[in-house]
């Protein structure tokens, strides 16, 4: 394992240090518990949005603290979420007396440590809600499993959420609006190479020279199922079936789409598989009216690729428009 | 009937009849080592069925448990002891297991209140309590593959050991050998909870990392207690 | 070889054609000969940028095609200058009457490919100056040699040449800031594992579990030497040395610093290396006043990082905080 | 004295005493052929020392000039040929080797002029001026490590060849077999131009892929003539 790292347990610490240096002019870090808030938190009168998870998913979460979606971000261990410890004085930081919601990926882990905390905060005297992001089609969902996961799709709950939260909606209506995307994204990632975590120091799986593993997460986790590989196209269309399939879209629909890097592909790639996803849509009738290319919630320096989807109203490409000034999405300001 | 897993943590005493505060800062101490000692091999089942991480994350919650006790801490009873290491274990595990395991310390110790003295009956309670705590926050039930499959059989062995007039360390020896058994036969078993529950049918063949990591705490607090038949 | 691709050959055409379908609304993609300008080109009495050079190193150049950066980007095949009769449309096209400006980094052939265009456009009634931009500490520069290549700085000179040439600098006046940047810009890059060129099918060199390339380019090529790996700290301070040595850098000194990453280096690692060059910067009294952290000129999936740090004054702060709209580096717009 | 490269490209005719417009279309041809046929060698060539696209360059640009020519194109002088060729290899090849061979091939199509057919000492002064207008293009001096170190003794031997009363066909010949002996002669070389200058000394015990295509491509006119003594 070679690794631009001081030790492994130092890379969270160390990593989130220069974050907070590179981007002093929009976030604060809070060290120890470890947090990160916007600059200029508690907004008084806005809802609070926070979210966190394990690390190692960067641009995800720290990247998008800012004005137009997250207030906080709370980073835990590599690929192991957070501790109430650190989300509840997240929580209580950014509540600018409208209350604050908890974006929370649907892993046990996840849900646990921010339930404890969203208790805690509540016993504070902060109202809490919680949204769970479940968009991973690879995962079978049932009553009796602990579901789907939550993956790329968060990115858009993030950003949506956050764009309402920002023109003044009250608690039940970012609430609402971080459902509706929930609702209405489902996600589907490949993996060519796995990810090395660093206290582990090897890969977290092992792939043959002419095999993929079809239905990964972002935490280096096996996926599905394995097949030999394909070429981009194939790929592609593989990983884009049941997520059209699931959303039942049809002709006339409009969609927010992002092909999302696991942190080892390069951009050209994406970009490979960004126009076959378009050219199979546009074939069903479905319009790609909003579109992101590139890292946003990787699994380190995974080799692969997801596609997410997301059915789109008037409103959501509104909100989706409005201005956005985070470390890793930014525009209007 | 013996302890054949791989892990293995010195004795530290004699056979307790009933439990002391000595004993749970024993117990603490020697979880830590046994989880020191085998954080590769967890590391390694949770990267064959979920992220590579349960070894990781105990390791790091019991060193800040045992690190501690170092500091000066002083509690006056068992209960209290396992207090403060579930509020550690919750503020320093993260994951699925942070929460679980904080809540299994937290109930245990609640299960204990202010004794000074923990017999048999009360051992059993208070696994029984853990397991409770566990099933309560994470919602599995046997059979789903996860620690739970390691706590209830352990809980059902220690019931029987106190009903059969053994004392706390046997209860609590019974307990950790039933764990073990328990984390062993996870591993024909399909995941229907936790990250492992994603790989699906792939999920069969692998012992569950959170069931091994119970059976191998078990066994330190019996350890701690002096009552384990190698 | 494991990529999303379709074939070797088809790479940069069907990458390109997905990019220009993801940014339709700032660039068009004009596919044979293949080149990318602004949507909005030529922009009347504006002095047009041109870039370009192989593939591989994207966002470089596409990414930079927009408002307040370059007006036409010409991509040649991977890691291979692009061809005059590419270089030489692209130029034409962007000519809004106030003359074009060549942003050339120097390797034979982009010079070579780029001078014979420069000639012909001149030919063609277009005024045509150009800028070599060599800022790679770890090439040994010599009267009798090609000379230093240009990696990071470029991004630097895109950005400010590009502000110069939109706040209505003529072409002298956008060329002599581009000089300027390319004297004040030094930077040099570390390689933990090499990248495969798809056309080639085998990594562009091989590096032992313990080793790491000091001073790679951004071709995949090896570097001046092979060193057992170290910590992150370590080989920042490694990387840091030779540029702040040959800019001459004096406490009370300004700076804008990049912390790139080479394509497959996690996020979190780039922050741990920004961390340590901020450290040893301020320790010498130099005062970061600018960043960036990221993929911003890459060599495929290369693992490694490179730093490049450029003398700020006055006038280039300004130009670098005026409103840029590309793909890959957006605010104020 | 024979061709001892790696690379060998079949012969297409008999030995010519002047050349045709026919021999710059089988030297074209036979130039894609032997490119294409070392088209990994000479990746591998460029991978050690530069970016491994020469090969990769060369294939795409002698295809582009082969696909032109069955497309119908029907030139009525060798220097028609060439300077087609010429232009199609500028636009297609990219890189380094694409302006330098571009006008190569460009400067040999002005020598020739309108001649059809071509003698020895206008074959011996057409490589002479290909070998000048890569030197006024890129500005290396023999020893360098690059293309100038095949082409320069390739000239030099033509020039002798046909002073000896060579036919143009041997003229060519000679050309090709110097250099191949200057491309082999690079190996221990420190590179001053070019990519491979950036290694440094780590530049040597390496060939120059460009030195190396320059003595495939003047084996295939040598062939292409009818001229070659393996
Ligand atoms: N719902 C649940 N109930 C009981 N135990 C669970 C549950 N979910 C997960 N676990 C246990 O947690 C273990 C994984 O812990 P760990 O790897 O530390 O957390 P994470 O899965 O978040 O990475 C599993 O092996 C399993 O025994
Ligand atoms: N200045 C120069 N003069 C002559 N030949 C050169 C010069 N620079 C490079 N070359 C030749 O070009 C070859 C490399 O070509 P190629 O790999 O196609 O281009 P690039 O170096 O741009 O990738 C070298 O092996 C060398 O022979
Ligand atoms: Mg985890
Ligand atoms: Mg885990
Ligand atoms: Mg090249
Ligand atoms: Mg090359």
């Amino acid at each position: 394992m070679k690794k631009l790292i001081n030790s492994p347990r130092a890379v969270v610490a160390e990593s989130v240090e220069g974050f907070g240096r590179a981007h002093a002019d929009l976030v604060t870090v809070h060290p120890e518990p470890l947090f990160i808030t916007r600059k200029d938190s508690p907004v008084s009168g806005k809802v609070g949005l926070v979210s966190g998870g394990g690390s190692g998913h960067e641009p995800l979460h720290a990247g998008y603290v800012g004005r137009g979606m997250l207030d906080a971000a709370v980073p835990g261990a590599m690929f192991t979420s957070p501790t109430p410890d650190q989300i509840l004085p997240a929580t209580i930081a950014v509540d600018g007396g409208a209350g604050v919601l908890h974006i929370v990926k649907n892993y046990t882990g996840d849900v646990l440590n921010f339930e404890t905390a969203a208790e805690l905060a509540e016993e504070e005297g902060v109202t809490v809600r919680s949204v769970l992001v479940n968009d991973d089609v690879a995962v079978e969902d049932s009553l009796y499993t602990a579901g789907r996961r939550g993956v790329g799709g968060t990115v858009f709950v993030e950003r949506l959420a956050g764009a309402a939260a920002e023109r003044g909606d009250d608690l039940d209506a970012v609430a609402a609006v971080a459902q509706r995307v929930v609702d209405n994204v489902r996600s589907m990632g490949v993996a060519l190479a796995a990810c090395t975590v660093p206290h582990a120091g090897v890969p977290s799986f092992d792939l043959a020279e002419d095999e993929i593993e079809i239905g990964i997460g972002i935490h280096g986790e096996p996926g599905r199922h394995r097949i030999a590989m394909e070429d981009a196209d194939g790929i592609t269309a593989r990983l884009l079936e049941p997520i059209t399939a699931d959303l039942a879209l049809t002709a006339g629909d409009r969609v927010l789409l992002m092909v999302n890097g696991m942190g080892g592909t390069p951009a050209s790639e994406l970009y490979i598989v960004f126009r076959k996803t378009v050219e199979l849509l546009e074939a069903q009738g479905v319009k790609v009216e909003r579109s992101l290319v590139g890292n946003y919630i990787t699994a380190l320096e995974m080799q692969g690729a997801s596609i997410s989807v997301l059915r789109l109203d008037d409103e959501l490409v509104e909100l989706w428009d409005s201005p956005v000034h985070t470390a890793a999405l930014r525009w209007g300001a | 009937m013996g302890l054949t897993g791989p892990y293995r943590s010195p004795a530290l005493g004699g056979l307790a009849v009933t439990l002391s505060t000595e004993w749970a800062v024993a117990w603490l101490r020697g979880a830590a080592e046994v989880v020191a000692e085998n954080r590769a091999l967890l590391i390694d089942l949770d990267r064959a069925i979920g992220d590579a991480d349960h070894g990781e994350n105990l390791d790091r919650g019991f060193s800040a448990v045992v690190a501690k006790l170092d500091a000066g801490e002083d509690p006056a009873t068992p209960g209290e002891v396992l207090k403060n290491a579930a509020m550690t274990l919750m503020s320093t595990v993260g994951g699925a297991a942070g929460p679980l395991y904080g809540t299994a310390f937290l109930r245990a110790a609640k299960a204990l209140g202010d004794a000074v003295e923990v017999g048999p009956h009360e051992a059993a309670a208070m696994l029984e309590a853990a397991r409770d705590g566990v099933v309560a926050r994470g919602k599995a039930e046997v059979g789903d593959k996860t620690m739970i499959d390691a706590w209830t059989p352990a809980v059902e062995s220690a019931r029987t050991a106190a009903a059969a007039g053994a004392s706390a360390g046997e209860v609590l020896s019974a307990a950790a050998n039933a764990a073990h058994a328990g984390a062993v036969a996870t591993e024909p078993l399909v995941a229907r909870k936790g990250r492992a529950s994603y790989l699906g049918e792939r999920s069969a063949n692998h012992r569950d990392p959170g069931a091994v990591s119970t059976a191998m705490i078990l066994q330190a607090a019996a350890v701690a207690a002096g009552s384990v038949n190698l």
